[in-house]
């Protein structure tokens, strides 16, 4: 019989995929485990194993397509009954349906029927669980319902239709509808030459999640600026000997750790708001992503137990982050787990700006170009004169639904004072 | 609840009034023994007699003329018109004295009369039987014109037609007839006559449509949604006459875009009223001409053709999508 | 098989008790008291003189177009008399004399005649209709009446007036047709007074009566002669008798003839020759009536001076008092009233438009 | 209607209003669907109720009592020969199916669902004409095909009313007590038929074209009633079939060859029971994307789901075991699945009874199933005349056997035959379904004295020691 390859779920609510390269062809034979395409999604790029070992009989994509959870992308010939996805994806895909064929016959012949009780048999289906691979624990070799259910703990099973059907995915980007564009664009050719390039994958990801953040979170701004005079001075110190042990010591480092600390002091900049359930989730890791600009566009590796890392480690680590994700080697999970974000303009030159949280978040701190400025210093006696001083622009935007102005100002001046005096931050760091 | 077709529903509607009120009686060609060519007074001549539920001859003019009589004397008569192609026999009884015996005799005498006439097409039916000419009684000063669009609301609705004090045209979708069940309650329930309802909350555009045109209107507001991410708020009028035009001009403000829907030819139809009253009562909220899908200015095609002078969910759609562009 | 006469239940006759020369047949003549008889002939002189009055006021321009009734009071008089104040009566547009009987005040009348609405209200007692002006139109709401009165269990009992040319409309057979199947007390009074408008009665239809249409429906149907008070008073009574007392329905033909013109905006000598008018004035029902009752002693001849100055004050008192009112009346706004029960939304906003305008006017007026 | 076509719009059109369909239509209607159930018949319960099961019972049981009386007299009571009076037996016959049609009826009503009588054939996978009903049309998102079978004919002898070459439907509405009475069909029906009339003074002859009775039934099973049977009936032929059928007014003339020779036998009646076969050609099918197999049964799949996605089919008209409780099973799963429920049929155990004298019922394997698939198992045979209930009411030639899993022991089929099988079955069907072993229906105190101990000692005997007989050496412990 032919079974049918669709795009699986690769969870964290991505649900499309491009094509970008099909290794196999019609009538090759494939052993499980075999790499049959690469996609890349919203978040990654990604290598597909075949789940069986058959004859791929059709290819149904093509390079450079853009292919939703539950297509069908190849089908096989082989002797495998199950589908690769789930059934409540294939019942959300007409495409799917379109694709299913003739009854096929009843079960009962097929195999020698597993013993269970027909309660457990209905649990069993529900959960999706296939009796043949439950070990039983009844008397006799029967599978009991305690069988069934620590079956399908162990393999996390998807919901039944009926309440996936019930419950819209709040969360994932698909939810936001984007506004109805109601504006025809005029025809631009009248003007002069221009071009049409697919506006796919991580850039519509981007811009997805950027509509939705913005439009779903009343953001608020904090500008200020930081005295980074001492820090640079002791930046300057300490980079040779970091770049040594194979990282780059940076200000978005200083700033990471700077986060670290404030995060723990005000934790609802640490959190995520949970519309369903009206609740407010506050975490208790501190991932740190950091926006990283490559040639697709932007992508934000996140760092992981910023508290727990020294400089050091940091700076080793953020550096090969950085080269993974401008290389499209890093892997979907070191995108994901985030709880806070900073970005950081300074090395293009930017100065002041403001940035949009990266949702869930509720939070982000944006960096600006350190420059010399004239600044108004007042020694211990209290006399004020104008100096030089090295003065880098800071903006936190937050999401005011979760915190407030004040909590953000405080929030602030912790990073601020961190930055100002080394020694401090040295402090807070350990 | 017992779930009702519309048929049933307006027979417990007819049922539960004559209970409660003597004077409430029926009369009509066929409807006693043969509860009427619907059904709708199906065995109501065996609960309250040949008195109250009156076979007439067939004389469209007398069944409404006779109606007028006895609504002056004191009773309700609930009167049937077979089919409402037939009723321009008995036009002028109802422009010339149903609707101004009140006026002329400075509130003395009135005629809280109703007449009801299944309407409109999609039934396959054969010529004269499936015209929607609601224009014509909404047109007509001192009648009020009603048209419901599902069992529940026509009971109801049937029930304070049959309560008003002044004389109501009461239009009954053949299409509607059987086409779905509802729930109806066995207690009472009524509708304030002159009222419409919200049936579908929505942001992006109004559609306003009555009877047995709201179907369609609200499969093509499910595909928009669906297909368009169109969020189309949906104005079911059940009553044409008084129309109900803060309800209109208020979502149309809200909206900004509107499309109005009906069976009945395009000129001088409702829907060019429904519009007048929209650009006096909301023009300086319009965002784009408001689109009218409705049968053609032509008489309703024989039946082989009806389904495409009908308006079809995929015209509505289309003229919302149109009016979204701008 | 074969072919035979049928014979009908029903005949149609022909009845006639006090001639135009005032020959009586006094095998027929009806048993009235004398207070009765009295009754009818002030109804008969008033209706005569109204009449009379209005003419003369709309020649004036004191009121507008109307349908004057001279020489149909008989026909008219002859049959009211006969109901009670729980029988209903449903008039056409030309039984002014019928419907003052029936307790129709003169100043409704003048109002309606110049244009005001309060001109078709129905006194509170009064169980009559407004006047209906489409031909025939009205007959159908006798029969609901009478449908209504029979399902209510009531002896009361409806009478409809129309005219020869309402005879040609579906209205009137669809109500014989229907009075005759539910057996309701209906009496049907046809005022065939030989003209509709221009036309005659030979054009209007070619039965050689109109009463015998009766037949058709399964109901008595008898013709009388329309000047004829007795004869139309005897045939009436008889068929009001019979509805009250559940025997269905009857038509009467009363034949007469329109003295005058359609309305004041029609000129008969455009279709009618003016002997044949004179030929009719000499079979003047009133003064017939007026011999009847001299000679019977009834009416004195100073009797009959008293009533026609008693009558004719109490039409100027109507007159002043109508004229006096129609200064009272006439607010526009008058016009939203009793459309409906409540004043719908949309008529509230237009009542409000005519106001600002009135408003507005009378501004002008001031400055201008 | 006078004027035009009125049409119905519904979640779920339920065609057939049988035990399958009523069993679809209450399922759903309780999930919440809109249902509208169509049925030419205008009560609920098709065939089953009003000329199946429940008929058939009820004479079975007038004839039980017959039996049960005559047998009565070797226990020292006599009873006068029965007087039968037909009429009164119909009225009792159409009592027993009326209060139940009218139960089902109001349970409809109480449940929201539109019964309409009515004959629906497809015009699309989503549409169907009915012919004979108020409505013309009914636009639905899901239909159920609950449309049953019928009797199988004779090639070139249709069956007709008033005919003296009867179905089974005609037999049940007791025309006469024929004297004598050819009944064509060795399976459940003919037998069960046959003995009604026998019981009732009909002279039965038997033709059967296999080699045995009830084929479908482990031979052992059959044996004692064949035996009761051979006795009940004049005569019972197996390899035979008609050869020849011509009916007269008063009688039918049928050939058929016995040991070779044709003869020629005059019957007053004749009872054609040879089959079903599935009312699946008169519903429009080809303009759905519905499968049939070459025997006319709609392919569905283990949700019950045809080839067709908005098409699902339950019962007889779907193939597998023609009983009306499996017929219901399936239309609740069907339901259950249009419902949005991940539902399926999987039953292991679906009982069967004989309602003849003895009974027969079985379920889940038997012998010459578990030998076709070659399943390795073991009997356990408990004969009833070890049985203390049995014995008391003079029922001995009976027996109970378990089917077991050698090594486990776990029960896979059960066949009884004797009084009260039916009653007896359902313990097996429930120890199938939940997988118990024999030890576990061993254990189970069983009351005594009971026919139902009669399972416990089959067990028993898989366990080695039986308590009413003596363990066989081989599998003793």
């Amino acid at each position: 019989m032919t079974t049918s390859f669709r795009l699986p779920d690769l969870g964290e609510g991505v649900h499309e995929a491009e094509i970008l390269a099909l290794p196999v062809v019609p009538g090759q034979a494939v052993r499980e485990g075999d790499v049959i395409m690469e996609i890349e999604t919203d978040k990654a790029a990604v290598e597909i194993p075949s789940p069986y070992t058959g004859t791929v009989s059709e290819i149904l994509v093509q390079v450079g397509d853009m292919v939703v959870v539950g297509d069908v992308l190849i089908t096989f010939t082989s002797g495998a009954a199950e589908e690769a996805a789930p059934s409540p994806i294939q019942k959300n895909q007409p495409k799917a349906e379109a694709a299913a064929t003739g009854p096929e016959p009843r079960q009962e012949q097929k195999q020698k029927p597993v013993p269970a009780s027909p309660s457990t048999r209905r649990l069993a289906r529900e959960l999706g669980v296939d009796l043949h691979e439950v070990s039983p624990t009844g008397s006799g070799g029967i599978v009991t319902r305690e069988d069934i259910e620590a079956y399908a703990g162990r393999k996390s099973i998807p919901e039944s239709p009926a309440e996936t059907s019930k419950t819209p995915p709040l969360a994932a980007p698909t939810a936001i509808p984007p506004a109805p564009d109601r504006t025809t664009l005029p025809d631009f050719t009248k003007w002069g030459d221009i071009e049409r390039l697919p506006f796919r994958s991580i850039r519509r990801a981007t811009a997805r999640q950027m509509t939705s953040s913005w439009t779903q979170i009343p953001h608020v701004h904090c500008q200020d600026n930081v005295d980074i005079t001492e820090l640079e001075a002791f930046r300057q110190k300490h980079k040779t000997e970091i770049k040594a042990a194979g990282g780059r010591l940076t200000m978005t480092l200083f700033a990471m750790k700077a986060v670290a600390t404030a995060l723990k002091n005000y934790p609802y900049f640490n959190a995520s708001l949970d519309l369903q359930t009206q609740e407010i989730i506050i975490k208790h890791f501190f991932h740190i992503g950091i926006a990283v600009d490559t040639e697709n566009g932007l992508m934000v590796p996140v760092i992981r137990d910023v508290d727990r890392k020294s400089i050091k480690e940091l700076a080793i680590e953020l550096d090969g982050a950085i080269g993974r994700v401008r290389a499209g080697t890093h892997s979907r999970e070191e995108m994901q787990g985030g709880t806070f974000t900073i970005t950081n303009a300074g090395a293009l030159g930017g100065s002041h700006f403001s940035a949009i949280i990266n949702h869930p978040e509720v939070a982000i701190l944006g960096l600006g170009q350190g420059r010399m400025q004239p600044a108004v210093v007042t020694d211990e006696r209290g006399r004020h004169e104008i100096v030089p001083r090295l003065i880098m622009p800071i903006v936190l935007c937050f999401d005011h639904r979760v915190v407030d102005g004040a909590d953000a100002i405080r929030f602030l001046r912790l990073v601020i004072d961190a930055l100002e005096d080394p020694d401090e931050l040295l402090i807070t760091m350990i | 609840m017992a779930k009702m077709t519309m048929v049933e529903a307006l027979n417990l509607a007819l049922r539960q009034e004559m209970e409660k009120d003597d004077s409430v009686v029926l009369l009509g060609q066929d409807i006693g023994r043969d509860g009427g060519v619907f059904r709708v007074t199906d065995h109501l001549i065996d609960q309250f007699g040949s008195e109250r539920v009156i076979d007439t001859p067939l004389a469209e003019s007398a069944i409404v003329g006779m109606s007028v009589g006895m609504a002056v004397y004191g009773l309700k008569p609930v009167c049937e018109i077979q089919f409402s192609g037939f009723s321009y026999q008995n036009f002028h009884q109802l422009e010339n004295h149903a609707a101004r015996m009140r006026w002329r005799s400075q509130g003395r005498l009135n005629v809280p009369m109703v007449m009801r006439a299944p309407y409109g097409g999609g039934v396959r039916a054969l010529e004269h039987h499936s015209e929607s000419r609601e224009a014509y009684w909404a047109h007509t000063p001192g009648l009020k014109m009603v048209i419901p669009s599902g069992p529940r609301n026509a009971r109801a609705l049937l029930v304070s037609a049959i309560r008003d004090p002044d004389p109501v045209i009461f239009y009954e979708g053949k299409a509607l007839y059987r086409a779905f069940r509802e729930e109806v309650p066995e207690e009472e329930e009524t509708l304030p006559l002159g009222k419409g309802n919200i049936v579908r909350p929505g942001d992006d555009l109004t559609i306003i449509a009555y009877g047995a045109m709201l179907r369609p209107v609200l499969e093509a507001a499910e595909n928009l949604q669906k297909k368009d991410k169109i969020e189309a708020e949906v104005i079911d009028l059940l009553t044409i006459s008084p129309l109900d035009e803060s309800l209109m001009v208020a979502s149309v403000k809200k909206t900004g875009r509107a499309v109005v829907v009906h069976e009945a030819p395009r000129s001088f139809g409702p829907g060019a009223e429904i519009v007048a009253r929209l650009m006096e009562g909301a023009f300086y909220y319009l965002e784009a001409p408001i689109e009218r899908v409705t049968g053609f200015d032509l008489i309703i095609p024989y039946f082989s053709r009806e389904k495409s002078y009908i308006p079809s969910a995929e015209r509505i759609a289309n003229a919302a999508r149109k009016t979204l562009k701008i | 098989m074969g072919r035979k006469h049928l014979a009908f239940k029903n005949d149609i006759d022909y009845l006639s008790i006090l001639d135009e020369n005032n020959k009586l047949d006094s095998e027929l003549e009806p048993d009235i008291p004398k207070e009765v008889h009295l009754k009818i002939f002030r109804a008969m002189l008033l209706g005569r003189k109204f009449d009379e009055r209005m003419l003369d006021l709309q020649r004036q321009g004191r009121i507008g177009t109307f349908p004057p009734i001279k020489g149909q009071e008989a026909a008219q008089i002859g049959a009211v008399a006969l109901l009670r104040d729980s029988d209903w009566l449903v008039p056409a547009f030309r039984e002014t004399a019928a419907e003052l009987m029936r307790g129709r005040s003169m100043e409704s009348v003048l109002l309606y005649y110049n244009g005001y609405n309060e001109g078709t209200v129905i006194a509170e007692n009064q169980r009559d209709l407004p006047m209906a002006v489409p031909v025939a139109s009205q007959i159908l709401h006798a029969v609901g009446l009478g449908l209504a009165a029979k399902y209510r269990k009531t002896d009361e009992v409806v009478m409809t007036f129309f005219g020869d040319g309402a005879t040609s409309e579906g209205d009137f057979h669809e109500a014989l047709n229907c009075a005759a199947v539910y057996q309701c007390a209906v009496v049907f009074i046809c005022q065939n007074n030989q003209w509709a408008i221009s036309v005659p009665l030979a054009k209007q239809t070619h039965s050689e009566t109109l009463a015998q249409k009766a037949l058709a429906y399964g109901m008595p149907g008898i013709q009388v002669d329309g000047n004829d008070i007795l004869a139309v008073y005897a045939a009436t009574s008889e068929a009001v008798n019979r509805a009250r007392s559940g025997g269905g329905p009857t038509f009467i033909e009363c034949v007469t003839y329109r003295i005058m013109m359609h309305t004041t905006a029609d000129d008969p000598k455009k279709y009618r020759s003016q002997e044949e008018v004179e030929l009719w004035k000499l079979k003047d029902p009133l003064l017939r009536y007026q011999k009847y009752l001299q000679k019977k002693d009834i009416l004195s001849e100073s009797g009959y001076t008293a009533l026609q100055e008693e009558v004719k004050q109490e039409i100027q008192t109507a007159i002043d008092r109508a004229e006096l009112r129609m200064k009272e009346l006439g607010d526009p706004l008058d016009m939203f009233d009793h459309l409906y029960a409540e004043l719908p939304p949309h008529l509230q906003a237009q009542k409000a438009e005519l106001a600002r305008e009135l408003a507005s006017r009378v501004e002008e007026n001031r400055h201008g | 209607m006078v004027m035009g076509d009125m049409e119905m719009n519904t979640d779920l059109l339920v065609i057939g209003a049988g035990p399958g369909g009523y069993g679809a239509a209450f399922r759903a209607a309780d999930l919440g669907l809109d249902v509208v159930m169509v049925d030419p018949i205008p009560r609920p319960g098709g065939v089953c109720l009003h000329k199946g099961c429940i008929p058939s019972k009820t004479l079975l049981h007038l004839t039980e009592l017959i039996i049960d009386a005559r047998q009565a007299k070797k226990m020292g009571i006599t009873f006068a020969e029965p007087q039968l009076d037909l009429a009164a037996m119909r009225a009792w016959k159409k009592q027993v199916i009326d209060s139940m049609a009218d139960g089902l009826v109001a349970l409809a009503g109480q449940r929201g669902i539109l019964l309409i009588q009515g004959l629906a054939r497809f015009e699309s996978s989503n549409t169907v004409r009915l012919e004979g009903a108020e409505f013309s049309r009914i636009h639905f998102k899901h239909c159920i095909i609950a449309t049953g079978s019928r009797s199988l004919e004779l090639p070139g002898i249709p069956f007709s009313a008033g005919s003296r070459i009867m179905n089974s439907a005609a037999a049940l509405t007791l025309p006469d007590i024929p004297k004598r009475l050819l009944v064509v069909g060795g399976g459940y029906v003919g037998l069960e038929l046959g003995s009604v009339y026998a019981t009732l003074g009909s002279e039965v002859t038997l033709l059967e074209r296999e080699k045995r009775l009830l084929a479908q039934v482990d031979t052992d099973l059959v044996q004692p009633l064949q035996r009761r049977l051979s006795g009940l009936f004049a005569g019972i032929h197996l390899g035979v079939e008609p050869d020849s059928m011509l009916e007269h007014d008063e009688v039918v003339d049928v050939g058929f060859k016995l040991d070779g020779k044709m003869e020629q036998h005059c019957f007053d009646r004749v009872l054609i029971a040879i089959g079903r076969i599935p009312n699946s050609d008169d519903l429009g099918l080809e303009h759905t994307k519905v499968q049939l197999d070459n025997r006319g049964f709609i392919l569905i799949n283990d949700q019950l789901k045809t080839a067709d996605e908005h098409l699902f089919a339950v019962g007889d008209v779907a193939g597998g075991v023609m009983l009306a409780h499996k017929a219901t099973r399936e239309g609740r799963v069907a339901a259950e699945v249009i419902g949005g429920r991940n539902s399926g049929f999987d039953a292991l155990a679906i009982p069967a009874v004989v309602y003849t004298d003895p009974q027969i019922s079985w379920c889940g394997l038997t012998e010459q199933q578990a030998i076709a698939d070659n399943v390795s198992y073991v009997t356990q045979k408990f004969p009833w005349k070890y049985s203390g209930r049995a014995q008391t009411m003079g029922m001995t030639d009976g027996f109970t056997k378990l089917l077991t899993e050698p090594k486990t022991g776990r029960i896979l089929g059960v066949g009884i035959t004797g009084r009260n099988a039916e009653g007896l079955i359902s313990e097996a069907a429930l120890a199938i379904e939940m997988g118990a072993l024999a030890e576990d229906l061993a254990l189970t105190i069983h009351p005594h004295p009971t026919l139902s101990e009669t399972e416990a000692e089959a067990a028993e005997i898989f366990q080695g020691s039986p308590t009413h007989m003596m363990p066989s050496p081989k599998n003793s412990v």
